[in-house]
């Protein structure tokens, strides 16, 4: 189905759009909606040849109307249907909070069950292509706040189909993040079938002396920092990619925290409230005991991001962020 | 004047119209004595439009409503048990007590739920007619939502969407005169709302929302344009209610006049008169509807007070679906516990005093010192 | 003003009424506006008696347009003037954040502080009396999170009015919490024109063994709490009040606990990513040699908040929960 | 056809018209060089329904605008070296290089702004009337905005409130037939836009936005009718895009000959052609016109060019105003200090990439391995 189907390695873009197509073809009830999926073949392309695969009846363009249009998902999800959402981006996914927080999470609890809202929302965010202060949010601590919702974020090709598809047959609402920066990115994605469970993190690197654990772009990000601070400061860093937010696999990091005794989280948001600082209390609450040092965060700047390229870059983490982080980290270790 | 429908009709539309008008005001009454909490809309007034409609409906039609859709329920075929229940709180209520009194709900009857925000029930309208198209089913959904709510943003956006893809649903404007404390003048540009939608291609009609038998042949032919042509329309009913806002409302924004020129179009009482005029039901018929209606309620109440309390493990119930894609869930360590607290200590004399504190959403107290209020239960 | 100046002790809605016309009498630039503030004196009765001293020019019922008149506000903001908006409450700013993160909190930075918007969002919220899951959110930690915005939580008269009167005359966009269960406290509010400047906490009760924080409701439950320790448990708890949340008086708080070496945050809101998190992360990370036990959450039930007495009761925060969790963060020191 | 008016205002139209053009050109090279970043929208093509709009406005007249605001604010006034540095990131830009080319602001000019949000400019108009109104002021605000955002909730709402509380402004839809790539007829139910306000009681008038002239006079004429009657219009004027959404835009949502056909009533061509017809002008003077725009042009790349990069240390600058009532700000330790990265080392690559990858918000490297792409600059 995607254009890159036949190289073996395929694009984080065209991982999604597989676990689209191959969701639709399964499941008549599943269907898309967002601005500019269809004819304009989506912002990001990742719905792109949809269109001419499933048709108007299934791949929805829709009027600017973000409240709405969510909305819409909500009532045909309540109806029995499957829609998958697409808002343009996080940032106009503000306008349609109301839909998302109000009604998506909360129907099933209040309407006891009598009712399922399963419908996945898909938004890329995140910063990084100087789109400036209204384009450029990360969102993951304000959606994983949310009982009644799941937060995923996927950071490769693989997880991204895995977790879409598993997100698709969920019967709750789904917050599904992506990271604009991380579209073309190329991976490995196992032929067939396969669903990746909420709730299951991934140890990307194995390491004893220090948790690195970040989101989304930074997971990259921190495993970047890993190798270096492998060569360049004999440091043994164990990487850890959540993949979702709501559930989270605290047990993985706690266990890997209780290994290190040490830990740095790494996101792009920022950094009040964030997602690190719910990670760092999850940790410190539970594995005191076992903690070294306090839990580092990197976070972006406590600024709304600015469209210059250079202060945009001064306000977003950087490999160097992270090893600074690691370094006062295990200070006292080395 | 519409044509009275057979006699078996008239006493359904009067029975339903009954049942809505007892009920309410047995939950009024239960709300004073504290048995409901929260807060309390009450349709009283309203029923010609809320009746006339459900009864133009088909059982595979969705409805949508408020969080004044006590009656719209009870007119879909909810036991009034069930709802009565629920604005106890009780474990018998149409959401086992987790939604109350602007959160019922019953998928059974196709009554797709009360909401809290408003306009936030209109793009979900649109969601269930999506479905329908989407199935190509020729169910309709009839979305009601009151004057205020044609201010919101989600009422353009969805004229727009449900025009632009011809969705199947009679939006139903319940215009009764006022949103909260503000008159319609004060909150709409244009007061005629049966033409608001039509910058977005919706035609509308303004009906009589006080005679159920207009409300019901109106609403029959919308809903016939609706299934056969599959484009939405709006039908403005024009009604009002009898009590406040809320069932903590001064109504200082309103005349007692008012009130009593609009008392004298009281849906029930004119379609029982009429009725009778006409020959069809007489007296003794009507008292007998009036005693039914007292008599579910009081099963209701009855009903209502013996159903069990929600236990205090349900807590986390129903929050998520658990299943192949989600693995497990944790309720977080930091979660309280469910707590016993001192429940039911003062619960009366706490809903007494919100209930007269005089403002829909006002929670103090006036009585008591607060300079350190602690918890207050 | 207020019905209750004769009495030596005002209410806090009376307190925040008076706070609202001083400051209108003082400056002609500031008005209000909101969902029933004019005619039906305001769904609280914050506004009583306004319409009537200041015409309805400078109070202004609005229609339910929550992102449209509070996006009005920050326009008229922009162009001079000194809005205070209401809403009626938390739950429906969902339907106003596009405005309030994307509008107000962005502007002035992202035109370089060529305008400013000079504007107070006033929204009670909490819950506690049967209001169901669309009525009765706590929406502080999402607020805390936003660079750009202040953001006040008082919880006692005087502090309401010192604090309303200060965010009125600020040049900032702030966001100022009030809580429905509070409107009714009674406390003592100083003559005259008071400015309580943001970002100092209050020390409501010195104590060497614990440090309680805690916001809005919870600030009394967390005082109330404190009192019990004392005579029940010979625990003397230092309570703090950090009264805004942006800024956060960390100072104080951090002081507090270098001193007692333990401390229990309280809040209503959710637990994932709460106020609490983002507190117990910044006290852990700056104080982490000082602390001999993890720092302890109290927070509201991971549900969305359900209508039944028993179960809305289950679902907040009591002062034997607060004591619970004292005595676990004490429980070595005994 | 609208009548000429004095040589000198026709040299300004005129004059404005070409500076916009000649930017908007010059934008997207530079933007193809990289040395502009994040989204370009370029308004070439719409430059009749932006000349003549402000040309009919007064300099205390608030005018607020999308992001596509380039030549708006050029219209307005603000020199083309600070858009440019804008667009350039630098600090000599409107903003200081902030808000980059979606973000456009100018004070002085009253051009109260580009703004990212569709829609999001709607209410702030509101917010600038209301301002007008309540200081007894008679300036009278211009909200321009897209087809596109005519769908959004906050038109509905801020129709409504200006129509109800009796706002001067001018709303002013550009009506260039497409929001992003999705056509008009596949986002709005009614396409005739000038109607689309008359629900909630705003008439209003579709008009030539390619003419210069009628533009002009037709909005001058509801600005008289704002400014004399305080009442709210509503403007549509009629234009195209030549170019993509943005810079980065296959447009595969449209003919060749759509553009073609359209490109045939070229506001500046057209209007420069009667000018020489009715004999106001020359070639000679056009062509003056031109090399001087291509001059202001050149000199704003230059200017650009060489204003200084905004430091790193104001990275935290303006974020809050600091004074009585909030003592101190402290940047979070957690923040990152300000990070000179890589920066400037591949650039120009990359938004070359962004230009070329064929999607609006496409952010990716094609020809990158990313299997771990690691830190993006
Ligand atoms: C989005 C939102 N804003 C405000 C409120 C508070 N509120 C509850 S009911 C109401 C008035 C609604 O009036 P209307 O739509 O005419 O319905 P009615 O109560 O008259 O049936 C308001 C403002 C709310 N629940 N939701
Ligand atoms: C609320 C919101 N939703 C989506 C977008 C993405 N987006 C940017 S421009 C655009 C199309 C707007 O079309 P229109 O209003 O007609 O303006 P035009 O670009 O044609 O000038 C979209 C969907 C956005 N910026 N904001
Ligand atoms: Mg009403
Ligand atoms: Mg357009």
């Amino acid at each position: 189905m995607s254009s890159d189907s036949k190289t073996g390695e395929i694009r984080m873009r065209g991982a999604l759009r597989d676990a689209l197509a191959e969701e639709m073809r399964r499941d008549e009830n599943v269907f898309i909606m967002g601005e500019d999926v269809g004819v304009f073949q989506g912002a990001f392309k990742v719905t792109e040849g949809l269109l001419d695969e499933f048709g108007e009846r299934r791949v929805r363009d829709t009027p600017i109307s973000e409240n709405t249009f969510v909305g819409a998902g909500v009532g045909a999800a309540m109806a029995g249907l499957r829609p998958v959402v697409e808002l343009m981006t996080v940032n106009f996914s503000l306008l349609a909070l109301d839909q998302i927080v109000n009604h998506a999470a909360a129907i099933p609890y209040m309407f006891n069950g009598h009712v399922r809202v399963p419908m996945v929302i898909r938004m890329p965010g995140g910063g990084g292509h100087q789109l400036g202060p209204t384009h450029s949010h990360s969102f993951e601590a304000l959606y994983l706040q949310v009982p009644g919702l799941l937060v995923a974020c996927p950071t490769t090709p693989a997880d991204a189909k895995a977790l879409l598809k598993a997100a698709i047959r969920d019967d709750n609402p789904v917050i599904f993040i992506e990271h604009e920066s991380l579209y073309g990115m190329k991976g490995e994605v196992p032929e067939g079938d396969h669903i990746l469970r909420f709730g299951e993190a991934a140890i990307r690197r194995e390491g004893d002396d220090v948790t690195i654990i970040g989101i989304l772009k930074m997971a990259h990000v921190a495993a970047g920092a890993a190798d270096t601070l492998s060569s360049e400061h004999g440091i043994e860093a164990e990487v850890i990619d959540p993949r979702t937010l709501r559930p989270l696999d605290l047990d993985t990091i706690l266990e890997s925290v209780r290994k290190t005794n040490r830990a740095v989280i790494v996101e792009e948001g920022w950094p009040h409230g964030g997602v690190g600082a719910n990670l760092s209390t999850l940790i410190t609450e539970q594995a005191f005991d076992y903690l070294d040092a306090p839990v580092q965060r990197v976070t972006g700047a406590d600024v709304p991001m600015p469209y210059s390229k250079r202060l945009e870059q001064a306000a977003m983490p950087h490999e160097e962020n992270v090893i600074e982080a690691v370094l006062a980290a295990t200070k006292g270790a080395r | 004047m519409a044509e009275l429908p057979d006699r078996e009709t008239c006493v359904e539309l009067l029975s339903r119209m009954s049942l809505i008008r007892r009920f309410e005001e047995e939950a009024g009454r239960q709300y004073q004595r504290a048995k409901a909490g929260g807060f309390l809309h009450l349709a009283i007034g309203e029923e010609a439009t809320i009746v006339g409609t459900t009864s133009a409906m088909r059982d595979d039609d969705y409805l949508i409503g408020t969080y004044r859709t006590h009656g719209h329920a009870l007119a879909r075929g909810t036991a009034a048990e069930s709802v009565m229940a629920e604005l106890f709180g009780k474990s018998g209520g149409t959401s086992g007590g987790r939604g109350g009194s602007m959160h019922i709900f019953d998928a059974e009857k196709r009554f797709m739920g009360g909401y809290g925000i408003v306009g936030g029930n209109l793009p979900l309208a649109a969601g269930f007619a999506l479905a329908s198209q989407y199935r190509e089913e020729d169910t309709v959904t009839v979305c009601m939502f009151g004057d205020g709510a044609s201010n919101t943003g989600n009422f353009g956006e969805t004229m727009n969407l449900a025009a632009l893809w011809s969705l199947p649903v009679v939006f139903l404007v319940e215009n009764n005169l006022y949103g909260m404390g503000t008159g319609i003048e004060r909150h709409s540009a244009v007061t005629d709302l049966s033409r608001k939608a039509e910058g977005y291609g919706i035609s509308g009609e303004r009906i009589d929302g006080m005679d159920v038998l207009e409300v019901r042949d109106r609403v029959a032919a919308h809903l016939e344009i609706v299934r056969n042509e599959g484009r939405p329309t709006l039908v403005e009913a024009s009604n009002y209610r009898y009590r406040g806002h809320s069932a903590a409302d001064p109504e200082i924004y309103r005349d007692k006049e008012e009130v009593e020129e609009w008392r004298q179009k009281d849906p029930i009482e004119n379609f029982s008169k009429r009725l009778m005029e006409d020959g069809v039901l007489e007296e003794s018929d009507i008292d007998a509807i009036r005693e039914t209606a007292d008599e579910i309620v009081i099963k209701a109440v009855e009903f209502a007070d013996n159903s069990p309390e929600p236990s205090l493990e349900s807590l986390y119930d129903e929050l998520y679906v658990v299943g192949e894609t989600m693995g497990w869930y944790a309720v977080d360590e930091r979660s309280p516990e469910p707590h016993r607290g001192e429940y039911g200590k003062d619960a009366p004399a706490l809903a007494k005093e919100l209930a007269e504190s005089g403002a829909e959403y006002s929670g103090d107290d006036e009585d008591e010192d607060q300079t350190r209020p602690g918890v207050r239960r």
